[in-house]
């Protein structure tokens, strides 16, 4: 792997001494004196990441001010899990987050267990590994895609998108879902893996290493790419812990922050993995960073299918589903996404339903506070790059 | 020739043309796509979007000046295409070519974009003077290193009359101004680049960033003037291009080829990189294009 | 880990105090010392990343739980601060001051739960409702489903089974009625 | 006949626009739409042709079903084939896909952009949770059908409905215009009262013009 090295460009900070006054903290413009334009960005905008919305007060090219409206993905699941049982929560959680939904199901999965005392078969922790891992490289090939796609290059989400498709065939033929997989169920995984798995995954991987090489080569070594990211969103490292920024962005920051390395689940704990981390903190350090995760992700589906055992049973024996009764208690289950920590804070009260289940996204922070304080000063051309480049998903933050 | 004879040509010649250039934009969608690695809409495709577009039941307008944007656009790219004969000999499509035509032409190409900032503006949405903005600017600057060019060329065939800079070129492949003068065209076709919009330089469209900009508001046969403009006016940019640096052409068939080849140049550019940033754009023709240019004259006025 | 709850205690009452793994502790704190506490473990015991703050609504004790989700890089722990506030008078000092990010979890516990965070920025501006008149909805006695069938239009035909008999019906009737199944190979 | 004929009067009336400051009313049209009856058969059959095989779907996620458009983009399943195409613009494009579920927060931008977009236009539904609100049915913030605020010609279910089954909503649309029976814009205008009357009953701040042109 390349290292990523220190660029010689100086650090961009976003600089508010300009214009307008700040007052009490806010920025204060008079619209009507025709020096500012308000422009919304979104919901309906191709170069918003999902369906959020950014208001803007720009000033010829540059944005004065950024506000991140977000609620348009709402759908109320934690006050719908509150009104379902344990099992018919299990269907709904992964549809929280679209890209990457396995992430989801495995923190729901782990916290019920967790509270109930369940241990799940150890064939079952592997095969979850796998699946996790497997979103991850599904839902980065995605990003990569856009990241391109935010500089007006479609060739690499064309390509990339296409791949992701061949991933979702083996997601589909482990779990018969191609988005909504619905796999790890509370007590180990619902299915075991098919016949001949191993060898079509081995293909894949062999297709999407070829694939990246090709990116590698045509963007991000394309000197407009490294002229429109380098620079752009820089996030210094006292930054990282105050605005509770997490995962590939914290990492690109120079924080060695990831969740399967320093808190490991499942069998994160038995595989070799390096910390990718960059000193740089801005866009096009984010995208190596989130390249290089991405090679590492593949690493470790091959180290995964290499070590897994090839028997054993997958699924825990479990109560009755329809009377479950889990005793009360509290937990935060949380596990490394492709944004950063993903967690679910899961309380039980003792009765067949859960009394509160929060879910917290990456981009609850990242697409907000971050956004709002990194967008200023900017061009409004990479008002999109740095969205996507910060990596947001707006219904983990809605939910 | 009588002045209707004249006439009657140019409409056949413009009906070629359009047919031909949006035929070219259908084979460009269509090469995109195998780039991409997909089939790819049928080439008659943006033909289907301009009947479409007529067809619609409800065309809202924003003001007098909203009908006159796309107007303005079309009678820019008709009067870039006008006045640059098309085939080196033929009375059909000599259109309207003159003694200094070269300068009608260059003014004609910036006047559809200043008649499209006007009726864009009208339409009220943020993102049309944003675009206007760019595209006003980016054009500005691309009009430099493609200016010295014209000057160089001027100075070297003494003469502002396209038919007599084709005739030049006319005998050996070695006339062309390809090798005659081949800083002026390095400058010339950089400056191309920007004037087909492809990225990198497709700022002024950006969907990504300001949704395809000054015609964010045109709707209905309004969007369906600027479809067939675009048709036009990308053939002319190309025949004035093969005209002025790559010899001419003195039937159909060559004029298709060379000119497919001129716009492949764009094409394939546009399909490796990503988009500048506005000012960065800017910035790039101002810089190396530009200091080609002078070379250009330098080379054809001392040498 | 052990140490610096101990050092805590001496400085504040601790309620309540739950090791659920070995990288998550769970304190129950006094609602006035919130400030005290979060400031000092910040600054002095690096629990410097937040990961989240939500609310908790217990309608039978007529009590709301706020949490503070910790977690600390040097220690790899994370530490669950709750609080608990009154159901009727539901305001709570602000923290914002603390976390540059934490207005907007207030922002949202405002409108999601109604509990009020004075002199919280654009605590009062719609984070994701919008144009909302009914009480705050993820409040236990607002009944979501109530809502929806009043407000929204059903498509008739939505069909409710009970799952019991459902699954009964499905797995074992076929076998019941064709029970020749395990004899045809 | 009184009562028709006031009805009548009533459909030739402007619209209220009570949402605007009196600022803001003179900057939005107040009108009415108009039912657009379709020109001579002949005619009308090839406009049909060209519209059905020119469809710009308006580039709107408004829900979880827009991340199976992007596979529908790209080389496995290539809509473009079909005359499909993305397009940024409302005023430029023809056909509305409801992504999923609509929030009460984006069905009065779905209600917004379908309004600005011209006639004839076309609206195809995915996922279960646009019929009858599917695993939300009792979620407090999303619409349970979407046949109620925008009139639908296609749904597509499931939960992801996937890349085929989406194609094979697009060519049931085609036929459908090609047969001339896709004719939602008249419907709305018809009905424009009633749409309205729903729209507003659960948008709450009804802060725009009653139609936007």
């Amino acid at each position: 792997m390349k290292e990523i090295s220190k660029s010689k460009y100086k650090n961009y900070v976003a600089d508010r001494s300009k214009y307008p006054l700040l007052k009490d903290g806010k920025p204060e413009f008079d619209l009507n004196s025709h020096m500012f334009t308000k422009i919304w960005q979104g919901p309906q905008h191709p170069g918003v990441t999902g369906n959020m919305s950014l208001e803007l007060v720009i000033n010829g090219d540059e944005v004065i001010d950024c506000k991140t409206h977000v609620g348009y993905l709402h759908r109320a699941f934690e006050k719908l899990m509150e009104r379902r049982k344990f099992m018919q929560c299990f269907p709904i959680v992964c549809r929280i987050c679209v890209p990457e939904p396995d992430t989801n199901e495995y923190c729901f999965s782990a916290g019920i267990e967790e509270l109930a005392g369940i241990d799940i078969p150890e064939k079952a922790k592997w095969i979850r590994t796998l699946n996790l891992e497997m979103s991850r490289v599904a839902s980065f090939l995605m990003w990569i895609g856009g990241q391109a796609g935010s500089l007006g290059m479609g060739i690499i989400g064309q390509w990339t998108v296409t791949m992701r498709d061949f991933w979702l065939d083996l997601f589909e033929e482990m779990s018969g879902g191609r988005i909504y997989h619905m796999y790890m169920i509370p007590g180990g995984v619902r299915k075991d893996l098919p016949e001949g798995f191993e060898l079509r995954v081995k293909k894949v991987i062999k297709q999407t290493r070829e694939l990246l090489v090709d990116i590698e080569k045509s963007f991000l070594n394309n000197a407009i790419t490294k002229s429109r990211l380098q620079g752009l969103g820089f996030i210094p490292p006292e930054m990282v812990e105050e605005y509770g920024i997490v995962g590939p962005t914290a990492r690109a920051s120079g924080k060695p922050f990831d969740v399967r390395q320093n808190n490991p689940y499942l069998v994160y704990d038995q595989l070799v993995m390096k910390m990718i981390t960059s000193d740089v903190g801005d866009a096009y350090a984010r995208t190596l960073v989130r390249f290089a995760e991405t090679i590492l992700s593949i690493d470790l589906i091959e180290q995964i299918m290499h070590k897994m055992p090839k028997t054993g049973k997958i699924q825990a024996k479990i109560p009755n589903v329809l009377n479950w009764k889990i005793p009360a208690g509290q937990t935060y289950i949380k596990a490394e996404s492709t944004r950063g920590e993903h967690g679910f804070y899961i309380i039980t009260d003792g009765s067949k339903y859960p009394r509160r289940i929060f879910v917290r996204g990456a981009s609850y922070t990242h697409a907000i506070s971050v956004l709002e304080k990194l967008a200023v000063n900017i061009s409004i051309s990479d008002t999109a790059a740095l969205m996507v480049s910060l990596h947001t998903c707006p219904p983990e933050i809605e939910r | 020739m009588d002045i209707w004879t004249k006439i009657f040509y140019a409409v056949i010649s413009v009906v070629i043309a359009t047919i031909y250039g949006l035929a070219l934009g259908g084979v460009v969608r269509k090469i995109y796509a195998r780039v991409h690695g997909r089939y790819g809409p049928p080439v008659w495709q943006p033909f289907i979007d301009i009947i479409k577009t007529h067809a619609k039941r409800v065309a809202v307008s924003h003001g007098i000046m909203f009908y006159l944007g796309p107007v303005f656009r079309f009678a820019g790219g008709l009067g870039t295409y006008l006045f640059i004969p098309v085939i080196f000999g033929s009375a059909v499509f000599a259109n309207f070519s003159m003694a200094g035509d070269l300068l009608l032409v260059m003014y004609f190409i910036f006047f559809g974009q200043l008649g499209m900032a006007l009726g864009a503006g009208e339409g009220g949405h943020p993102y049309s003077p944003l675009g206007i903005a760019r595209g006003l600017s980016q054009m500005t600057t691309f009009e430099v290193p493609f200016a010295l060019s014209v000057i160089a060329l001027a100075i070297q065939y003494h003469t502002l009359n396209i038919t007599a800079i084709v005739a030049a070129q006319q005998g050996s492949i070695l006339n062309w101004t390809l090798f005659t003068n081949p800083f002026a065209v390095v400058a010339a076709m950089i400056s191309m680049l920007g004037m087909n919009m492809h990225s990198p330089f497709s700022i002024v469209l950006a969907p990504q960033e300001i949704p395809i900009g000054p015609p964010i508001e045109m709707n209905s046969s309004f969007l369906a003037t600027l479809q067939t403009n675009r048709g036009l006016f990308v053939a002319a940019k190309l025949i004035l291009f093969m005209n002025l640096y790559f010899g001419g052409a003195t039937n159909l068939v060559v004029m298709i080829v060379k000119t497919f080849l001129i716009y492949m140049f764009s094409v394939f550019v546009g399909a490796a990189f990503p988009r500048f940033r506005p000012e960065q754009a800017m910035r790039f023709f101002l810089k190396w294009p530009t200091i080609i240019g002078i070379i250009s004259i330098i080379f054809v006025a001392y040498l | 880990m052990e140490d610096f709850l101990n050092r805590l205690k001496q400085k504040v009452e601790i309620r309540e105090q739950i090791k659920q793994r070995d990288d998550l502790y769970f304190i129950t704190i006094k609602k006035e010392q919130t400030e005290l506490v979060l400031r000092y473990i910040k600054d002095n015991e690096k629990f410097k990343h937040l990961s989240f703050m939500q609310a908790v609504d217990y309608l039978d004790d007529s009590k709301f739980m706020l949490i503070y989700m910790l977690y600390s890089f040097s220690r790899k722990v994370s530490l669950g601060v709750s609080v608990f506030i009154d159901r009727k008078e539901a305001i709570m000092t602000s923290m914002h001051n603390i976390w540059p990010h934490l207005w907007q979890y207030q922002r949202e516990i405002k409108e999601m739960y109604g509990i009020d965070f004075p002199s919280s920025p654009r605590v009062n501006e719609d984070f994701i409702l919008e144009s909302w008149d009914n009480m705050p909805p993820m409040r236990r006695d607002f009944d979501t489903l109530k809502y929806s069938e009043e407000t929204y239009y059903q498509r008739p035909g939505r069909k409710t089974n009970d799952p019991k008999e459902y699954m009964r019906k499905k797995l074992y009737n076929d076998f019941v009625k064709t029970p020749k199944l395990r004899d045809d190979k | 006949m009184e009562k028709k004929d006031i009805n009548e009067v009533e459909k030739q009336m402007n619209l209220a626009n009570d949402g605007l400051s009196d600022k803001e009313k003179t900057l939005f049209s107040d009108a009415r739409p108009q039912v657009v009856p379709p020109v001579h058969k002949i005619f009308e059959n090839f406009r049909n042709w060209a519209r059905a095989q020119s469809l710009w779907m308006l580039a709107f996620g408004t829900g979880c079903g827009a991340i199976e458009l992007r596979p529908l983009m790209t080389s496995r399943y290539d809509m473009s084939r079909y005359g499909i195409a993305p397009r940024p613009s409302p005023r430029q494009s023809s056909v509305f896909i409801i992504g999923g579920y609509a929030s009460l927060k984006t069905i009065k931008r779905i209600v917004r952009s379908y309004e600005q977009m011209q006639g004839p236009k076309f609206v195809i539904a995915l996922g279960s949770c646009t019929i009858n609100g599917g695993m939300y049915y009792d979620s407090y913030y999303t619409i349970n059908r979407i046949d109620h605020y925008i009139p639908v010609d296609i749904y597509v279910t499931g939960c992801m409905p996937r890349p085929e089954s989406l194609l094979a909503g697009f060519n049931k649309l085609k036929e459908r215009i090609r047969a001339g029976r896709a004719d939602g814009m008249n419907k709305y205008a018809e009905n424009f009262d009633w749409y309205k009357k729903n729209q507003k009953r659960i948008i709450k701040d009804w802060n725009m013009p009653d139609y936007n042109w």
